[in-house]
């Protein structure tokens, strides 16, 4: 079973043979390295750019205005904020053109805490990104979602954001259902496979498995677990530790359902509807810092939609407002949500009488 | 200069009949800079900008781009002045008075954008945007498209000189000199001395601009670019060399900002700035190729119709209010449930 | 009585010969325009910028941590999108440092629609900014508080973003409690003794009235109008828009309260505590496209604090979520919020039954 | 190369009790820098990245700084790879480990900020951050302040050879050479040939970084970074320079990444590279200034010391989990009616 990060590789192998993906671009996402993360390892249209995230994103926008089907890297979601005037102009191509030209580009970014990294490779971009009009959003939370709405970004006609959340890059599927349709069973023959060696690369060739189309609908969520005393809406990182949390209260009684978004631009606003129409209570959970942030986006929809459906007030759990992540243990867990501030969130909600 | 390229036996080199065509289209184009000016301060506009002044360099650029859509033809990433280049290539002046007006017709957005921020698909025209300099980082896009389709398309990038010191103008140096990978874009400098109030002297360390690119291998050359026999010898050598070289080039054009900035500069006839058309007409004039009263008669010609143009385009319609939703997405163009519904069906391909 | 414009420039004066700004720079910032607003005319610090934000930003924070006092002005805050990795960087100095180097900056820039301009100079920047751990922000909406507040940034010790409402450069203290302390009565007089001359200026001194000094606190609302029925909580261009509403709105029964929050980091929450514990019915107004907005964060905080208290769903009347606020009076005003729309708002919100 | 730096009289020049201590601060430099990756190997730390192979270059920078506080001395904003310059001036080594092990007594960051992200108020040494390049867009600002108070103060500006791709490495040109307000700065760029995994090659145009800095009419060279005595006449050429005329300079040195570009590319010593320390001390060997013998024994000193320290650092506190809400502002630490109430006193001024 394939971690997430071959996931996303796996998708890239898909999209330059079978979707005309013609060039995977970025700081070290070419040959030898393969991308800091291995995303990019053996890829035949992968390329080195320079160390500059501004001609990143300018020339991923060229090449879509000229038919290509790029696929940009920004190595590290904390190192595109010099780029949001493009990101912009991207996502208005379209409109200020009155439809002549769009921006069929990707652009994939890892995102997020969870590895110690400190204040440069911790940040999270959710709030900045879907604050971007004209921008279709994704975040997978295992390899299954990882491939197909990384396979449904490259086909999209319109600019996609793909953001990977740091934490989970190595995590495996949860069960057959988060499988990749075609995968091979045993890890290490698919490790040996597509995993470049160590040392000297320039004679690897991958040997790249059969795996077979699958689109995840972009604006489509899933529920990861159905449970009817409240409602935890997630994504990314947070949505396994979610998961996690809902294991552990289901022990005192609590029966916790858990959405995981996946999309975040267009989101799916019915599936929410739905899960807070049946549990009335519910907990939003990300990791970006909590001063206008998508969290709040979504609750104030709530709020706006199903004031009277609510039964406590809904809640968000996002990371602290303060300039960044700090390195030691004690201060990335204070700054961002932790498997037992979800939990305790959540028995607050459930313990709540209106 | 870099390379002194004005050359007398390169003007003598051009058919009458081509010259003619220039004066011809920078006739057209300084009366819809003029007729656009006008409407502004009658109120039928919020803003004008544009290119008088700069109907030499831009004319000739245009006549000599080689035009249509995909990588097999040259990527124009053009700036807020270049109605000159625009109508060369064949573009209807009464379009730009749609877009000055605002109106639903307007071809380029839709009533949207300001004037002066064309986008023509068909001729390979990307989008004129208003945030300066973000071009050069956008054309080695369309260049790396066009070199590896190993067709004759070459990409020109054209911005002003205030707007070199954003660091989008060294990505373009740098990404499109890459040694081994160099890319096909013509680079142009379009130097007015002026970013709105602030004077070229006093912000720049650099004698002339294309001297940036030598650092980076990159031929460059600095040219008059108010006259546009000069601006045709140079632009076709500079031309012929990134298309058969697939190799950069980056010129600097001096040019004249015969109306100040913009409109809020107030928009009026600067009469201290070399005025490339007067010049052009006297040197024709001289040599006997049209008459002083030919030339009158051809911008009367141009200033009627456009003024009639002018007029029929202030009885078309504007956009609706609900047209702001459209083109958001080029699949779908609502968000929410329609576009959940549309990344469904995709899902099912 | 001095324009929202004139008193920037005042207190940009007071600032460079009272509290030891040493410069004021940006794009057209010094002679001969003196900014495309008009805001630093004849100011003694000011001078032309090359045409580069990132250089802007750059040199205010090198220049602050010099022990310099730089106010540095993005021309409009739609050309601010490139340097958001500096203004964070900026915002997280302090921080990373460990309380080693901070940034006395201001950042100026004028935001906001209402005068037709279209995609690029029609945008809202609050939404960004205060996602922006470690800055100060305000947003003036008269000429006491345009002064009052700029005064107050230069001398606070912090990063500062001066947000200048555009559609209101013109506008002038609505009564004379808006007025500056000192400026003088006669318009036209105080035009003639700071407002440059047209044409050439080479020759032209201001003559500065002698105004007192003011320090509208960073942090605390003003109740722009009191009422009973309904809070409307807003800021810079759409408060007058809001006070407007309510009188219109008084004529129907309606007591709108009306608190013109000014700052935005820190904002006031008491007063806003204050205003939905005696109306019960808030609704909170801004120009900025409404997904990811600021506006949604206090009706987050609002929920999470004060759901007992709310006798409706609170509101958010903001910008459309489209990719730019189009030129044409049609496009522009389908795209950010009009008096209309907010008595309309109002009027629900006072209608509703809970 | 722009200029030839490789002066073998210019060696002889420096007096013998300089190189020593040239030698001494390179040893320590090199120790800590290999103390650091031990600790992160053994689980002392979360990330390595730091400066072997740099050290000729960058101890003899920090012995001609100008060290002091405020605009009359340099101010330096230097990368992730200075350790040596910090040494030079005097840093203890131990802060650096205290860095490492993120613990609340890292007097740069608190135990928030990775190894090699040092900050010294007091020697102008201005935080280093992890963002690439966007030193080189803030330099301008305290070259302003030391150009205006007219002291001898320089501001001295380093980074690497792929970072130079940023347009902030642009804006540092423009903003220093503006003709009339040159400002006091070192541009340098250490180039070590690679940006992580990425050769020098293929990304380039130029053949030599410096060469920029030509067009903009800076002087320029490029010099052998290997070599501290070479390292020591350059250096103080340019600085000589920069502080005398109040005018840009930008060198490019050539040095070595000896272990690679950080632990995440496994902080293996690579014997490819050239070594400054090796060299150096096979010439003074030669020379008769110091043996083999006392060169392993300095080594072993800082050795000891340095695994001594890294024992008592291991034992010291981590910050505490609140410590996050310290140093939001300047004038209160938390934000909210807190910093409401230091506005409201602030008012009454
Ligand atoms: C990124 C950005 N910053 C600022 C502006 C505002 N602005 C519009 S035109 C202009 C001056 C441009 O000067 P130059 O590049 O010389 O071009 P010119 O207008 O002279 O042709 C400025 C500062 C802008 N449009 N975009
Ligand atoms: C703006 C930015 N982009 C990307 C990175 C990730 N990154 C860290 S170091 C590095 C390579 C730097 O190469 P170079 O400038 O040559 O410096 P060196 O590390 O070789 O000394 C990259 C891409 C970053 N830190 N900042
Ligand atoms: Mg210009
Ligand atoms: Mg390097």
């Amino acid at each position: 079973m394939a971690t997430l990060v071959q996931a996303i590789r796996l998708a890239l192998h898909v999209g330059e043979t079978r979707h005309g993906v013609t060039d995977i671009f970025g700081e070290d996402v070419g040959p030898p390295l393969g991308g800091v993360f291995t995303a990019t390892q053996g890829l035949k249209t992968a390329w080195n750019s320079p160390l500059d995230e501004r001609g990143i994103i300018g020339t991923a926008m060229g090449l879509a205005m000229a038919g290509q089907r790029p696929v940009a890297e920004i190595q590290f979601c904390d190192y595109i904020y010099n780029t949001i005037d493009l990101l912009k102009l991207a996502g208005n191509t379209l409109w200020c053109s009155n439809g002549a030209y769009n921006m069929p580009m990707v652009c994939m970014t890892p995102v997020g805490a969870g590895i110690r990294g400190s204040v440069y490779h911790s940040h999270s971009f959710d709030a900045t990104a879907t604050h971007i009009p004209g921008w279709k959003i994704v975040i997978p939370s295992n390899p299954r979602d990882a491939y197909g709405l990384l396979l449904s970004a490259i086909v999209d006609p319109n600019p996609v954001m793909y953001l990977a959340p740091k934490g989970l890059l190595r995590a495996k599927a949860n069960g057959p259902d988060e499988r990749i349709p075609g995968e091979p069973d045993d890890d290490r023959l698919l490790s040996k496979m597509i995993d470049a060696p160590l040392g000297d690369r320039s004679q690897w060739t991958p040997q790249w498995p059969a795996v077979e189309d699958l689109f995840i609908p972009i604006g489509e969520a899933r529920v990861a677990r159905r449970g009817s005393h409240v409602s935890v809406i997630t994504y990314g990182r947070t949505l396994p530790m979610a998961v996690k949390a809902a294991e552990e209260l289901a022990k005192e009684g609590i029966d916790t359902e858990v959405i995981d978004l996946r999309s975040l631009h267009p989101y799916d606003w019915p599936a929410i509807v739905a899960s807070v129409k049946k549990t009335h209570k519910v907990l939003f959970v990300n990791e970006e810092t909590e001063v206008t942030n998508f969290g709040e986006h979504l609750i104030r929809r709530t709020v706006d939609e199903l004031f009277y459906e609510l039964w406590a007030a809904p809640k968000l759990l996002a990371g602290a407002f303060v300039p960044g992540i700090g390195l030691a243990d004690n201060l990335e867990k204070a700054s961002v949500p932790q498997l037992e501030g979800i939990i305790d969130a959540v028995r607050t909600l459930h313990r709540h009488q209106p | 200069m870099t390379t002194t390229a004005h050359d007398p036996a390169a003007a003598s080199a051009l058919a009458p009949e081509l010259l003619l065509r220039i004066h011809d289209l920078m006739v057209k184009t300084r009366v819809l800079e003029e007729r656009l000016i006008t409407m502004y301060k009658q109120g039928d506009g919020y803003f004008w900008i544009g290119g008088p002044g700069e109907e030499a360099f831009n004319v000739v650029l245009g006549l000599l781009t080689h035009k249509g859509r995909g990588p097999a033809y040259d990527y124009l990433h053009l700036h807020y002045r270049s109605a000159g280049t625009l109508l060369a290539l064949g573009a209807n002046p009464v379009d730009f008075l749609r877009q000055m007006k605002n109106i639903a017709s307007d071809p380029f957005s839709g009533g949207r954008n300001f004037a002066g921020h064309s986008v023509i698909p068909e001729w390979n025209v990307v989008p004129i945007t208003s945030p300066i300099e973000v071009q050069y980082s956008i054309a080695p896009g369309t260049a790396l498209a066009q070199k590896r389709s190993g067709g004759k398309g070459i990409t020109i990038v054209q911005g002003g000189d205030a707007g070199t010191a954003e660091g989008d103008f060294a990505t373009c140096l740098v990404w499109s000199s890459r040694r081994g990978q160099e890319l096909p874009v013509l680079m142009i400098v379009t130097n007015n001395h002026f970013g709105i109030s602030t004077p070229f002297e006093g912000q720049h360390g650099e004698t002339y601009i294309a001297d940036r690119g030598k650092a980076f291998g990159m031929r460059t050359e600095v040219i008059d670019g108010n006259d546009p026999e000069n601006v045709y010898a140079a632009l076709s050598r500079a031309m012929d060399y990134v298309r058969t070289e697939k190799k950069p080039f980056l010129m600097e054009a001096m040019v004249s900002r015969l109306y100040g900035h913009s409109s809020a500069s107030g928009a009026n006839y600067n009469a201290g700035e070399a005025d490339c058309l007067t010049r052009f007409e006297a040197k024709l004039q001289a040599r006997g190729l049209i008459t002083a009263e030919a030339c009158e008669q051809l911008r009367a010609k141009y200033t009627q119709e456009l003024l009639e143009a002018s007029k029929r385009v202030r009885e078309e319609l504007p956009p609706e209010p609900e047209t702001i939703w459209n083109h958001i997405f080029a699949d779908t163009d609502h968000v929410g449930d329609a576009a959940r519904g549309a990344a469904k069906s995709e899902g099912d391909r």
